[in-house]
């Protein structure tokens, strides 16, 4: 009770315990509800961006229910950059190399000489591939533009 | 009958996005935007289209939302129109 | 077996390039210089091949996917876009390398940024000219502009306001674009341009098609700045920083001319255009001769040199909707000709702004007294794209206007020619005025032989270049109609 | 000016309302849009890339390119809004005059 | 008629154009940049008088350089019309050098690199003008002429140097874009091409006659630098720039390229029979009459001479308008040959004009009183020119004049003798009491008059040359003749 | 009668959609506040998007998520299955309308930055000044 005492002094203004605990709580499950929507779009509704976007949704949880930096101590400006640029990179750089390996740009089956899937498995992998690539991207830039957007581009404690 | 419902979502649509644009209160507004996404979203479940609802669940009714909010909150509330 | 996809690399290569730039970027503009020109030389010279073998074996249709063509996305490489690859990568390679010097003056510390936008932004100008499929134009058309309007916030001062004004009315424009698509796709079922204009020879036009024709030209119009649409224009090039004007006004608004040819041409056919529609026609030529008068007469108003020139932009813009919409085959030979010439001629003479401005820091015309003496190649190179501009001979501007005059005279579109003309002595005025200013010194100022702050080498290398290509494309334009514009002219002529 | 918006905006909506006269009854199987490439899709995507979602099977793979751009449009949004409004504290280039 | 292929035209065009590189790189050393100067004139001159015979044997030369529209390239060909005019422009253009670097190292102007640099440009200019096979090139270097004698108007850089600019550009540049530009569309999209062609290329289109009317006003008001009036006003306010400048390229190359490009329409695109047929020779002849008459009495009232030489000019060129709106062969005959026959004539009195400038630093008519004394070869040279251009033998201007009022007579148009006859009349009004005074009245202020000597040799010179070549005009005009004929083709 | 309503229930979706179209265009030229111009931006891609999506709906027919086996032995019906390329479309349309959306913020956070306000007219005011 006491413990419980000294930590709603140590809160800012406009911060509560219950919300913080339970977006604590949380947190692991949206995020892990973000990777198997990735994951499951050849199965079920979402793919890519839906994912990506939740992920990022759990850092703007992160950032509403703390403050700002304590939601960039789990991913960095840097790092947020890195990912999307990774993500972008993923898929425009699957696109080409399908081109030099002589297939057509984008045409994933091109990419069985890598690993001889079959042509057809290959589609599908590809589209998993990208997937990632897409779920990456969306999930740092939505990170970034809240981030950003947040703070009124200082970077610091946010709203 | 799903015609019935289609039209009640879509009316509140048109009452919603009046709505949206003429509250003076820009948070309002916003969050009136907010619920448009979300009727929206239901409109487009309801048509067949659940990679469409699922998306703007999570973007119109979600992201763009906090978005706003966050800009709003940097600026001012107040709208003379 | 990589031949076949060397147009894809045309555009590859600035869009990984420009991931990298971020990446690497950040510490040193070295870094920058070097993946930025190399990338853009890498695509000119392949687009050169990709010309050449066009030339040669005629059109390319590519599958992205290797799904046939209304199934997945096609990209079609014909003379008119292998032109217009050619001419965005020059244009592009040129004006990057003396982006560098001005962006690294202006934006000091986020030229990795600036210059990622930037590639991306060519890219999507090269998948513009490139797609085959209505949709895929919606995307890039939107990948230009959110480039755009971050390119254009980015300057100082009001810039964030022209890039705000930039965004509604850049995103109306793509929204009626869409919309038009939207109405296409519900009356045929398909995206693929080719594919629609199949179906539409078969049904009849009919309220819906007619709606989307009007709604993808409007949302075109919006993009090009065409009169009365362009609003946004003036304060968002003159606004930006000026290595982002210097990429942005060369060539944005032409590419969408381009889009706008594409699309009157690959989607509807000519004879949808022009024969059923011969009161819009007039309207619109009507349009364009009245936005060129109003433009240059605004531009007439202007004290600075890059404010002046965003003006005649407008004005130009009206000259190739006007010269396509003449309906004759002179005055479309003289719309894409004009195509590249302005492309080029705004170059130059942004080109010219851009090393004044790194110099003097500011284009004013109070400031460019005697500049002439201060700046003499940057200013031998302005002079004669200025002369393009005005359209004297050999420079390239006099021979696309003179198949717009000849056009507009074949179609009896007086109210045409004469603007023409009147925009031409306007920008007689315009240019001689500052060729005025720059030659003569300030009052009381002594003729002294004062030390030349002449512009770095990088800036006065592209500047020269893009001013010769200007007289040799003038004096070349015979066999460049013959060679390759005539193949362009689309069918119905 | 509030006055030419809505004009404007009347006219527009005039315009599309009567584009809308032609088009195929709401939720009809046999209008174009739901034949002419979709049944290709429906029909065949499953058979050619093993993905039972047929969205994620279009967006993938048919329209790939599109989606590509969109990852691109999307990168492109993160790093506009930085590069816009990323400021450092001691920053005061534009504050308020 | 047949044309051979061959360099030598383009060489002819480009040797000053590409001359004028080592001229701007040698600026720091003025001895090299006027021997460069003086070796291009050279040169020029040589390769035009190389091409010389052949074209008087009937033959001609012909080089494309770029086929730059359908059926219209840039193209040089040497006919005889363009002949006559290069060898005018090419031999009054060495002249001009001589005497510029007299001149402008006597006065010690500034700038002296820009201005031989123009200098150059300008000719090459002129000989292509004279040498375009069509009138798409001929625009070009009209063009370019435009635009490379601005700097060389504007040359002192001062407030009136600038008005009048100003005004030349407006006027010049205006003019053929507003004017000669829709008038050569007309021509190209009835016709199909712009090639000159003896007899005109829209003899047997079956044009109307208000066509032809309209095409002709265009091109008559198009290349103002013929200065028919309304359009002369840019010739008086262009005297602002140095005496060699007026002399050269107000005296020969400018104001007679608009009247060469006159000349060329006329006999070339339009056909002279044509305009016979449709009887609208009259437009030509009655804008040229009022311009001689009024240019006249404006130049009695002028005080500084180079002004009164300017409206002399404007009055002069259309002496040549006048003649080929006659459509009668004596007439144009005469008209063609006025251009030579001025030119020499006009060049010597301004070569004077300047050189009292240099000598005695007098620009006002009323002050040379007694000044002939003290400069003798001067006003000599003076008055040979002044008589030559008034028309009185034993003086080229006789031939020319003879033959435009031979050419009245015959055309029946005696309300032109009479123009002719007043306008020489008022011609000898404004120029004989100038060569009067000189000689015979009493120094206004002697004092000052004591130390005036003759100018520098290098202009004293050309202009004993000029002079002495217009009386040898008089007894050898047969090159001129003989070109003139071949031009018309009678 | 019949016929009126059949065209009623046959286009209420289009003509719903234009009217929302027609709110969003408005918003975004005739209000003078920044964020309404962008309120109605999103407003008028939703109504595109709802159009797009309008287009391929099939009356009684399923969502576009086949069971993979049934499919890949028993082939499907076109006529079963709702039409999947307008809700491809469609994803990249949001996810275009939402930069667009993040990059005009930002732009509007800057403008605020300078001018201190979010309205056309005092801004205006402001730079007359």
């Amino acid at each position: 009770m006491k413990l419980l005492q000294e930590q709603t002094q140590k809160l800012k203004i406009g911060e509560s315990l219950i919300i913080q605990t339970a977006s604590r709580l949380l947190i692991p499950f949206i995020q892990l509800f973000g990777l198997y929507v990735i994951v499951h779009g050849h199965y079920s509704p979402g793919g890519g961006f839906q994912g990506g976007v939740i992920l990022g949704a759990s850092f703007v949880l992160l950032a509403l229910a703390f403050d700002q930096k304590f939601s960039m101590q789990y991913m960095s400006e840097k790092t947020s950059g890195l990912l999307a640029n990774t993500g972008a990179l993923i898929f425009v750089g699957t696109g080409t190399l399908c081109a030099i390996f002589g297939g057509l740009f984008l045409h994933y089956s091109a990419l069985d000489v890598l690993i001889p899937l079959g042509p057809i498995e290959w589609r599908s992998f590809g589209i998993f591939i990208v997937e990632v690539g897409v779920g990456l991207a969306v999930m740092s830039n939505m990170a970034i533009l809240f981030w950003v957007l947040g703070s009124n581009g200082e970077m610091d404690e946010g709203l | 009958m799903i015609w019935i419902l289609d039209l009640l979502i879509l009316s509140l649509l048109v009452i919603c996005a009046i709505a949206a644009i003429n509250i003076k209160d820009l948070l309002s507004a916003t969050i009136i935007f907010g619920v448009y996404s979300f009727l929206m979203c239901l409109l487009w479940a309801e048509m067949g289209a659940v990679d469409v609802a699922f998306t703007e669940a999570t973007v119109g009714a979600g992201i763009s939302t906090v978005l706003f909010i966050a800009a709003i909150l940097h600026t001012s509330r107040r709208s003379k129109d | 077996m990589t031949v076949p996809n060397l147009h894809i690399y045309v555009l590859a290569a600035p869009l990984l390039t420009a991931f990298f730039v971020n990446l690497f970027g950040r510490r040193s503009n070295t870094v920058i210089a070097i993946l930025t020109i190399g990338s853009l030389t890498f695509s000119s010279l392949a687009s050169l091949v990709v010309m050449s073998g066009i030339l040669k074996h005629g059109q390319i249709n590519y599958v992205v996917g290797n799904w046939q063509a209304p199934y997945g996305i096609e990209l079609v490489v014909d003379h008119l876009s292998a032109l217009m690859l050619v001419l965005i990568s020059v244009v592009a390679l040129l004006a990057s390398m003396s982006a560098l010097k001005s962006v690294s003056q202006e934006v000091p510390g986020r030229e990795h940024q600036l210059f990622t936008l930037y590639l991306i932004l060519i890219a999507g100008l090269m998948g513009l000219v490139l797609t085959g499929d209505t949709f895929n134009l919606y995307v890039m058309l939107e990948i230009t502009s959110i480039t755009a309007y971050g390119l254009i916030a980015m300057g100082k001062g009001r810039a964030p306001l022209a890039s705000f004004n930039y965004v509604i009315m850049g995103s109306v424009g793509a929204c009626f674009y869409l919309l038009g698509v939207g109405y296409l796709y519900l009356m045929t079922g398909s995206l693929n341009m080719a594919d629609i204009y199949q179906i539409l020879q078969t049904m009849d036009g009919g309220a819906a098609v007619a709606t989307a024709f009007a709604f993808i030209l409007i949302g075109l119009w919006i993009k090009m700045a065409f009169f009365p649409l362009h609003g946004w224009l003036p304060n968002a090039y003159s606004l930006a920083p000026t290595g982002v004007a210097l990429i942005a006004a060369p060539l944005m608004t032409k590419v969408t001319i381009y889009l706008m040819v594409r699309v009157m041409f690959s989607v509807f056919s000519a004879e949808y255009n022009f024969v059923q529609h011969q009161l819009a026609q007039n309207i619109i030529v009507w349009t364009a001769a009245v936005g060129i008068i109003c433009a240059s007469a605004m531009a007439l108003a202007q004290r600075d040199l890059k404010r002046m020139l965003s003006y005649i932009i407008v004005a130009e813009v009206g000259y190739m909707v006007g010269g396509i919409w003449l309906a004759n085959e002179t005055g479309m030979t003289g719309a894409i000709l004009h195509i590249v010439n302005d492309a080029l001629m705004t170059l130059c003479l942004f080109l010219a702004v851009a090393a004044i401005i790194y110099r003097l820091g500011s284009c004013e015309f109070d400031q460019l007294q005697g500049i002439y003496r201060k700046m003499p190649i940057t200013m031998a190179a302005f002079t004669v794209g200025a002369f393009s501009m005005i359209g004297i001979p050999p420079t390239a501007g006099f021979f696309s206007k003179w198949y717009l005059l000849l056009g507009g005279i074949e179609a009896g579109q007086w109210g045409y020619v004469v603007a023409l003309l009147f925009s031409s002595l306007v920008n007689a005025i315009l240019f001689f005025r500052i060729i005025e200013i720059g030659f003569f010194h300030r009052d009381g100022e002594p003729h002294s032989h004062e030390e030349a702050a002449k512009a770095p080498l990088s800036m006065q290398i592209p500047l020269m270049v893009s001013a010769a290509t200007l007289i040799i494309i003038g004096l070349s334009s015979g066999s460049l109609v013959d060679a390759i514009i005539k193949l362009t002219i689309p069918i119905g002529f | 000016m509030k006055a030419l918006a809505l004009f404007t905006t009347l006219v527009t909506g005039a315009v599309l309302l009567y584009g809308t006269m032609d088009f195929p009854a709401f939720g009809d199987p046999q209008s174009p849009a739901s034949t002419h490439i979709s049944a290709y899709f429906i029909e065949e995507a499953v058979h050619e890339t093993h993905v039972p979602n047929l969205v994620t099977a279009v967006l993938g793979d048919y329209r790939g390119y599109d989606t590509m751009f969109e990852t691109v449009v999307i990168y492109c949004a993160g790093l506009a809004v930085i590069s816009v409004l990323r400021r450092k504290k001691s920053d005061k280039e534009d504050s308020r005059s | 008629m047949s044309y051979q292929t061959s360099i030598w035209p383009l060489a002819a065009v480009l040797i000053s154009l590409v001359g004028s590189i080592p001229i701007m790189l040698s600026g720091r050393r003025p001895n090299v940049r006027e021997s460069w100067t003086i070796l291009i004139a050279l040169g020029k001159v040589i390769i035009v008088a190389s091409l010389l015979p052949a074209v008087l044997a009937g033959g001609g030369f012909e080089f494309t350089i770029a086929e730059v529209i359908p059926g219209v390239p840039i193209a040089l060909r040497v006919d005889a019309m363009g002949m006559f005019f290069a060898l005018v422009a090419s031999l009054l253009w060495l002249l001009t050098s001589i005497y510029s670097i007299g001149y402008m190292r006597a006065l010690n102007e500034h700038a002296q690199t820009r201005f031989y640099a123009s200098f150059a440009v300008a000719i090459s200019a002129t000989l292509g003008v004279a040498f375009a096979a069509n009138l798409l090139t001929l625009y070009l270097f009209y063009e370019i002429l435009s635009l490379s004698t601005y700097p060389l108007v504007t040359h002192e850089q001062n407030a009136e140097a600038r008005k009048s600019g100003r005004k030349y550009l407006t006027y010049i540049l205006g003019t053929s874009i507003a004017l000669a530009l829709p008038g050569m569309l007309i021509v190209y999209s009835i016709a199909g091409t712009l090639d000159f062609k003896v007899g005109g290329i829209l003899t047997g289109t079956g044009v109307a006659p208000q066509t032809l009317a309209l095409i002709l006003i265009l091109f008559l008001f198009g290349f103002a630098k013929a200065g028919l009036m309304p359009f002369h006003g840019w010739l008086p306010a262009a005297m602002v720039a140095p005496t060699p400048v007026s002399s050269f390229l107000h005296g020969v190359a400018v104001v007679k390229v608009g009247v060469f490009s006159i000349l060329r329409i006329i006999f070339h695109i339009l056909g002279p029979e044509q305009l016979v047929l449709a009887d609208i020779g009259w437009i030509i002849t009655t804008l040229a009459s009022i311009t001689i008459i009024v240019a006249s009495l404006i130049a009695l009232t002028q005080d500084n001479l180079k002004r009164r030489l300017a409206y002399s000019t404007i009055g002069q060129l259309a002496y040549m308008v006048l003649g080929a709106g006659m459509l009668t062969a004596a007439g144009m005959t005469g008209g063609l040959l006025h251009i030579a026959m001025h030119a020499f004539g006009k060049i010597t009195l301004f070569f004077c004009a300047g050189a009292i400038a240099v000598a005695a630093g007098k620009k006002y008519i009323s002050q040379m009183d007694g000044l002939g004394r003290r400069m003798p070869l001067t006003y000599l040279a003076f008055m040979f020119g002044s008589i030559s251009i008034i028309g009185m033998p034993p003086l080229g201007g006789f031939i020319s004049k003879w033959n435009l009022v031979l050419g009245a007579v015959n055309g029946d148009q005696l309300i032109l003798l009479l123009v002719l006859l007043v306008s020489s009349l008022l011609n000898a009004a404004y120029f004989l009491p100038i060569v009067y005074r000189g000689f015979f009245a009493e120094a206004a202020d002697p004092v000052y008059d004591q130390g005036i000597k003759e100018a520098p040799t290098f202009c004293l010179i050309p202009l004993c040359v000029t002079a002495c070549a217009s009386l040898a005009l008089f007894f050898y005009p047969d090159v001129f003749l003989r070109l003139a004929q071949l031009a018309l083709a009678l | 009668m019949e016929q009126f309503t059949a065209s009623i229930i046959a286009k209420y979706n289009y003509w719903i959609y234009v009217t929302l179209m027609m709110i969003g265009f408005y918003a975004m030229i005739g209000k003078r506040n920044l964020v309404k111009k962008l309120i109605g931006m999103n407003i008028f891609q939703t109504a595109i998007i709802l159009m797009f999506v309008s287009s391929g709906v099939k009356i009684g027919a399923k969502i576009p998520i086949l069971d993979k086996h049934k499919a890949l032995e028993h082939g499907i019906g076109v006529a079963g299955v709702v039409n999947p390329l307008p809700h491809v479309l469609m994803l990249t349309a949001i996810v275009v309308s939402v930069s667009v959306t993040g990059v005009a913020l930002a732009i509007l956070l800057r403008i605020y930055r300078k001018y201190g306000t979010l309205d056309e007219d005092e801004i205006l005011e402001k730079l007359g000044k």
